[in-house]
């Protein structure tokens, strides 16, 4: 092993929160199977990409993310507990179980609540970004989506201002290659990195299978968003390797598929890098699998013992004032 | 007759419109190869082609925006959106479009087609997967809103929207879409639009409701022996007025019953219609038990959704009135 | 006090605004050297920056989203839509963001922001610049409606809803941006939201209106002598139930006025409120006097709006009723 | 003077139809003034393109227009009394004065009838477009649009979706540089036409000052969308010589501005393109101007005779059968 530095720390670190994500997707679709969990759209395959861009970005950096980015948050600092206790919707929740699961929100951690219509965080981005650059701030924004919400109205808007306010956001699309049943082929006729163009804004492909890659292109555009140069659309191509969410069967629409453990897997991927830059050997892997297993199981357990939130909690918290109607009809609801 | 549930009674009844129309086009996402996530279109688009059952990019003002383009060219088209709560950014072309071409065109250009969207809550959703909407719809003059509340109707209802020559807001109860069962005939027949049906007679009270909590209120009519009128709306816009009016002067007391919000649900068209058409022969308050003024929640859904024990107050509260 | 129009009170507002507080931003279509199609902005560009007064591109949807993106970015943004009627493609931004963001993130995200748009007919704009669509968001939880019908209430209504704490639309009823005239504070000062105002007082019967209906009230009243209580709403979420219930218990007759479409208006939600909580005061029909359930034309406009003939006949109608 | 020739022919009529048209513009204008219409908005200075445009056109061909193409549409030949009675909304216009003026519709020559939100006329004509491919049909779809409306929302759908399912139709953005005082530079950091690249259709730039040069682009696209090859975004570049509306005061923003009868002006132009091929001589335009201006006359003051609609008629045809709610509201008004 080489002495520790700075590198090599940072990539134990991202491997670490890739290998932490997979494990918590693993044991949330399992519980799910057992009705210990209500639904979950698993990450697996995406975590490399994820983990790259998080990589490039500082706490005081902004993130709007999506419902896919649990091994963003991870990497960031969001604690474990906050993951599960969203998908639990347990008192411990922030949000008092209001969200379905996977809607995840961290303020402490800069990452914007996750709401599920696609790319409508995407001009709340563009917003923020104003935001941070007429306070002359140094931070930026990471606005984040799947190929499918390419499409959307709110992409449209939020590129193009972007490009006409020159603004410190980062764009990135996580591309797994479908959105539920459409392959992206069908989705739109072109890679969309390319579509950057269409905004005069910078448009970048990374192999988000490397989160290295995936690190390298990011930071560029983080660099250049914090030196006023403008926002960057990456695409970050990737897999879905589990269905869409756990309601979803892919076996209805999808032929081929990526199998965790091989070549392709993101995790393998890193695994590799890691290994070729003598950072680990397959004895610290062991370790930090284990590690991550135990860590897993135990929050797991210690998440489900808490209990739900008050019903009352519910209805709360709709406006700073509650409304004279939402008083009358929640005493006669509780 | 076939028993059927209310997806395969809507599988059922496009797959018949399919297959005596070539002009017939469905068009949504997921609704192809996977069949939609809720399975209505299943094994649709191997039938009849990649062509009539549309997989289509992840855009909602597209989808409804094609659809119209496609009915002003002679094309009928059946248009899904995944779960109501996303249709708002196609919110312009419903009001703008859709609902204002026949007008705005003298009738040269109109726009017959369905719109067919999943609602409501009870299935685990949380705020944007178990919205009720139909009031935005309701509102807007040149459309035409309808619900189903069992497999029967939700065919019978489709089968007319399609002959209907304006464009049709078509809201599917999610929670019903496979817990409602009953026979279902298997050619064509109407369900006529602008109808509402008295689902049990009574003298009592009258409880007016309609889709997915229309199985709830027969429950509890039912088990508490209630000796109630019970409407179900089934066309949202325009209201059956008369059925309206006749359970008032029935029974002169009135429970509404809904699950979207209170303030500006479909209730307060209702009750207006009756404060206006009908005060002399109401002998209570109109009541409304309906969800509240707030997102939907994913915990405590069964306390967001009107229940036993709130309808039971509202009508146990208008039949001791006075 | 100056002498003002509801343009130059809504401008003097933002004026203080943008000079009280660097944080405070206007953003919108045509608002900046333009000074805003109805000039409601007119000259704020010029003294207070580019990047304070931001002309935007043509796109609502990023108008509003990027103004709740600033919002929870620590500045007070107020955005303009250039007319309600095309406000739609920003719909799922208002209902699913800005109505949600509170709730949903459990108060860790707030949107302290003003939605300013002008609406209603009158002056000539057709199916398309007439709209009165009001109902669309006091439907949405999470949502403040507001809307003001003078210069006083104007300034003093949007001054309270820059430091609401939420998200509020200000619904500006374009009619009267230069008609309406009077008095105003040229300082600081607050109408406050959620209270209506009983404009003129009396005891035969209740009318309950709100911005643009207002002067065309209170001009029939006078004219006719009618002893009318009459009670301008100002806010329409949450509606003022205490200025309601009481005007009806004072008078037992009540008329409804606005220029949306009857169904499913504010005046179903007024109606409603009253046949729940004050049917024992009635001593009539509760009487809706509005737009009908059409688009809006541009000929003819004027038998669109609630008119003298249709008002008084209501009027007449719940007096002289039983 | 040459043999007649087809081309020539041509030429004639479309030269005739820019005149026609911006002699009805400054009729129209000038009635605004006087109180005898209730609004407009000018088309000067975007005639040469909309001509161009259309000869490309058969027919039955669709057009999904917008507000100001009425050069488009007297060159194909709508009658100057559709127009006219449309802008005075009365008993001879076929929406019976619904609508604002300016918001015209034809059925008979395939002109859509025109709505205000801007581009929202583009999914239309995208579904209008897959309805005559799906019917095997010859015809095709010309969707027009300002450079403004190239930020909207249903811009990115239809263009997205005319990619993705390869259909005939040809998007034509009549770039005058304004949006109302948004200047095109402000509305985007890009050439329009070069947006086209992100939704894998072909995209090109015509001088919309030059009827032969839009012409030909667009002939060329119609072309392509005839043979099945798909959808054309084509730019043409021209100038608002006037106000907005006749509500707008460009003073409040706009410094330059194109003359009528300078070396811009695209009449000018196109006179000088028919004289350079011995299409025409000054006689000629004259006798041409003369004569439209006759006609312009003649024609606007008969439809000025026409009475209003009846006031039933503004709430008639909102549905096939209208709802019980507006019959009775309808008794009551009336
Ligand atoms: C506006 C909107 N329409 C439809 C949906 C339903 N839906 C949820 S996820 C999804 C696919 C999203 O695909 P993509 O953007 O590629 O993200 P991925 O799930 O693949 O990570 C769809 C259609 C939605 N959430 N929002
Ligand atoms: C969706 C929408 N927002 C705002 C308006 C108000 N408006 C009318 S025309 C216009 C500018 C349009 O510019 P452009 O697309 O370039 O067309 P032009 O008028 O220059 O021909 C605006 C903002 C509208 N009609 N539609
Ligand atoms: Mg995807
Ligand atoms: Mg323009």
């Amino acid at each position: 092993m080489p002495e520790d530095s700075e590198e090599r720390n940072k990539f134990i670190k991202a491997y670490t929160a890739m290998v932490l994500s997979r494990t918590l997707d693993r044991k949330i679709v399992t519980s799910q199977r057992q009705g210990r969990v209500g639904f979950y759209t698993p990450t697996m395959g995406q975590e490399a990409l994820q983990v790259g861009a998080s990589m490039a970005m500082e706490t005081a950096d902004l993130i709007y993310g999506y419902y896919r980015d649990v091994p963003l948050m991870l990497h960031r600092g969001v604690p474990i507990e906050t993951i599960i206790n969203q998908i639990m919707g347990n008192d411990s929740d922030r949000a008092k179980g209001r969200q379905m699961p996977s809607h995840f929100s961290s303020k402490e951690f800069n990452f914007m609540s996750v709401q599920s219509p696609v790319a409508t965080n995407l001009p709340l981005a563009t917003g923020a970004a104003y935001a941070l650059k007429y306070q002359k701030k140094k931070n930026i924004v990471l606005a984040t989506f799947g190929d499918g919400s390419s499409s959307t109205p709110d992409f449209h808007a939020a590129l193009n201002l972007a490009g006409v306010f020159e603004l410190p956001v980062v764009f990135l699309c996580e591309n797994n290659g479908w959105a539920i049943s459409l392959p992206v082929e069908r989705q739109t006729k072109v890679e969309i990195w390319t579509k950057a163009e269409a905004y005069g804004i910078k448009g970048v492909k990374a192999d988000g299978n490397n989160f290295v890659d995936t690190y390298e292109k990011v930071n560029e555009a983080v660099k250049r968003a914090r030196e006023g140069k403008g926002a960057t659309l990456v695409e970050a191509t990737s897999f879905r390797m589990g269905p869409h969410s756990t309601s979803d069967d892919p076996t209805k629409y999808r032929t081929e598929n990526v199998e965790e453990g091989s070549e392709k897997d993101p995790i393998v991927v890193s695994e590799k890098i890691l290994k070729q830059r003598k950072y680990v050997d397959d004895k610290m892997i062991e370790n930090i699998k284990s590690r991550t297993h135990k860590l897993v199981e135990e929050k797991f357990n210690e998440c489900e013992k808490i209990s739900p939130p008050n019903p009352s909690t519910a209805f709360e918290g709709v406006y700073k004032n509650t409304t004279w109607m939402l008083k009358e009809e929640v005493e006669d609801i509780l | 007759m076939t028993e059927m549930n209310m997806v395969q009674a809507l599988n059922s009844a496009m797959d018949h419109l399919l297959s005596k129309d070539k002009s017939v086009i469905l068009l949504g996402e997921d609704i192809g190869k996977d069949g939609g996530v809720f399975r209505v279109t299943e094994g649709l688009q191997s039938k009849y082609g990649e062509d009539r059952v549309i997989d289509m990019p992840l855009v909602e003002v597209g989808i409804v925006g094609m659809a119209i383009g496609m009915a002003l060219t002679g094309l009928k088209p059946i248009a899904e959106i995944q779960f109501q709560d996303f249709i708002y950014t196609a919110m312009d072309q419903i009001i703008n479009q859709m609902a204002k071409l026949r007008y705005r065109s003298g009738g040269d250009y109109t726009v017959p087609m369905v719109l067919r969207t999943p609602y409501g809550g009870g299935v685990k959703g949380g705020l944007y997967h178990s919205q009720s909407g139909e009031t935005y719809f309701a509102h807007t003059a040149g459309l035409t809103v309808v619900t189903p509340s069992n497999p029967y109707d939700a065919k019978g209802l489709l089968l007319s929207s399609m002959e209907y020559g304006d464009p049709v807001i078509f809201l599917e109860p999610k929670r019903l879409y496979r817990s409602s069962k009953g026979e279902v005939p298997d050619g064509e027949y109407k369900v006529p639009i602008g109808e509402a049906k008295n689902i049990k007679e009574g003298n009592s009270v009258s409880i007016i409701t309609y889709g997915s909590m229309v199985p709830t209120v027969l429950n509890i009519v039912e088990k508490h022996k209630i000796d109630a009128d019970v409407i179900d709306l089934r066309t949202l816009l325009p209201l059956d007025i008369n059925a309206i009016l006749s359970t008032v002067k029935k029974t002169g007391k009135v429970v509404i019953v809904h699950e979207a919000p209170r303030t500006l649900g479909m209730g307060a068209e209702i009750s207006a219609l009756i404060a206006e058409k009908a005060i002399d022969s109401l002998l209570g308050p109109i009541l409304r038990v309906t969800g509240p003024d707030s997102p939907f929640p994913y915990r405590w859904e069964e306390y967001y959704l009107p229940n036993e024990k709130r309808i039971m107050k509202a009508v146990n509260s208008v039949m001791t009135y006075g």
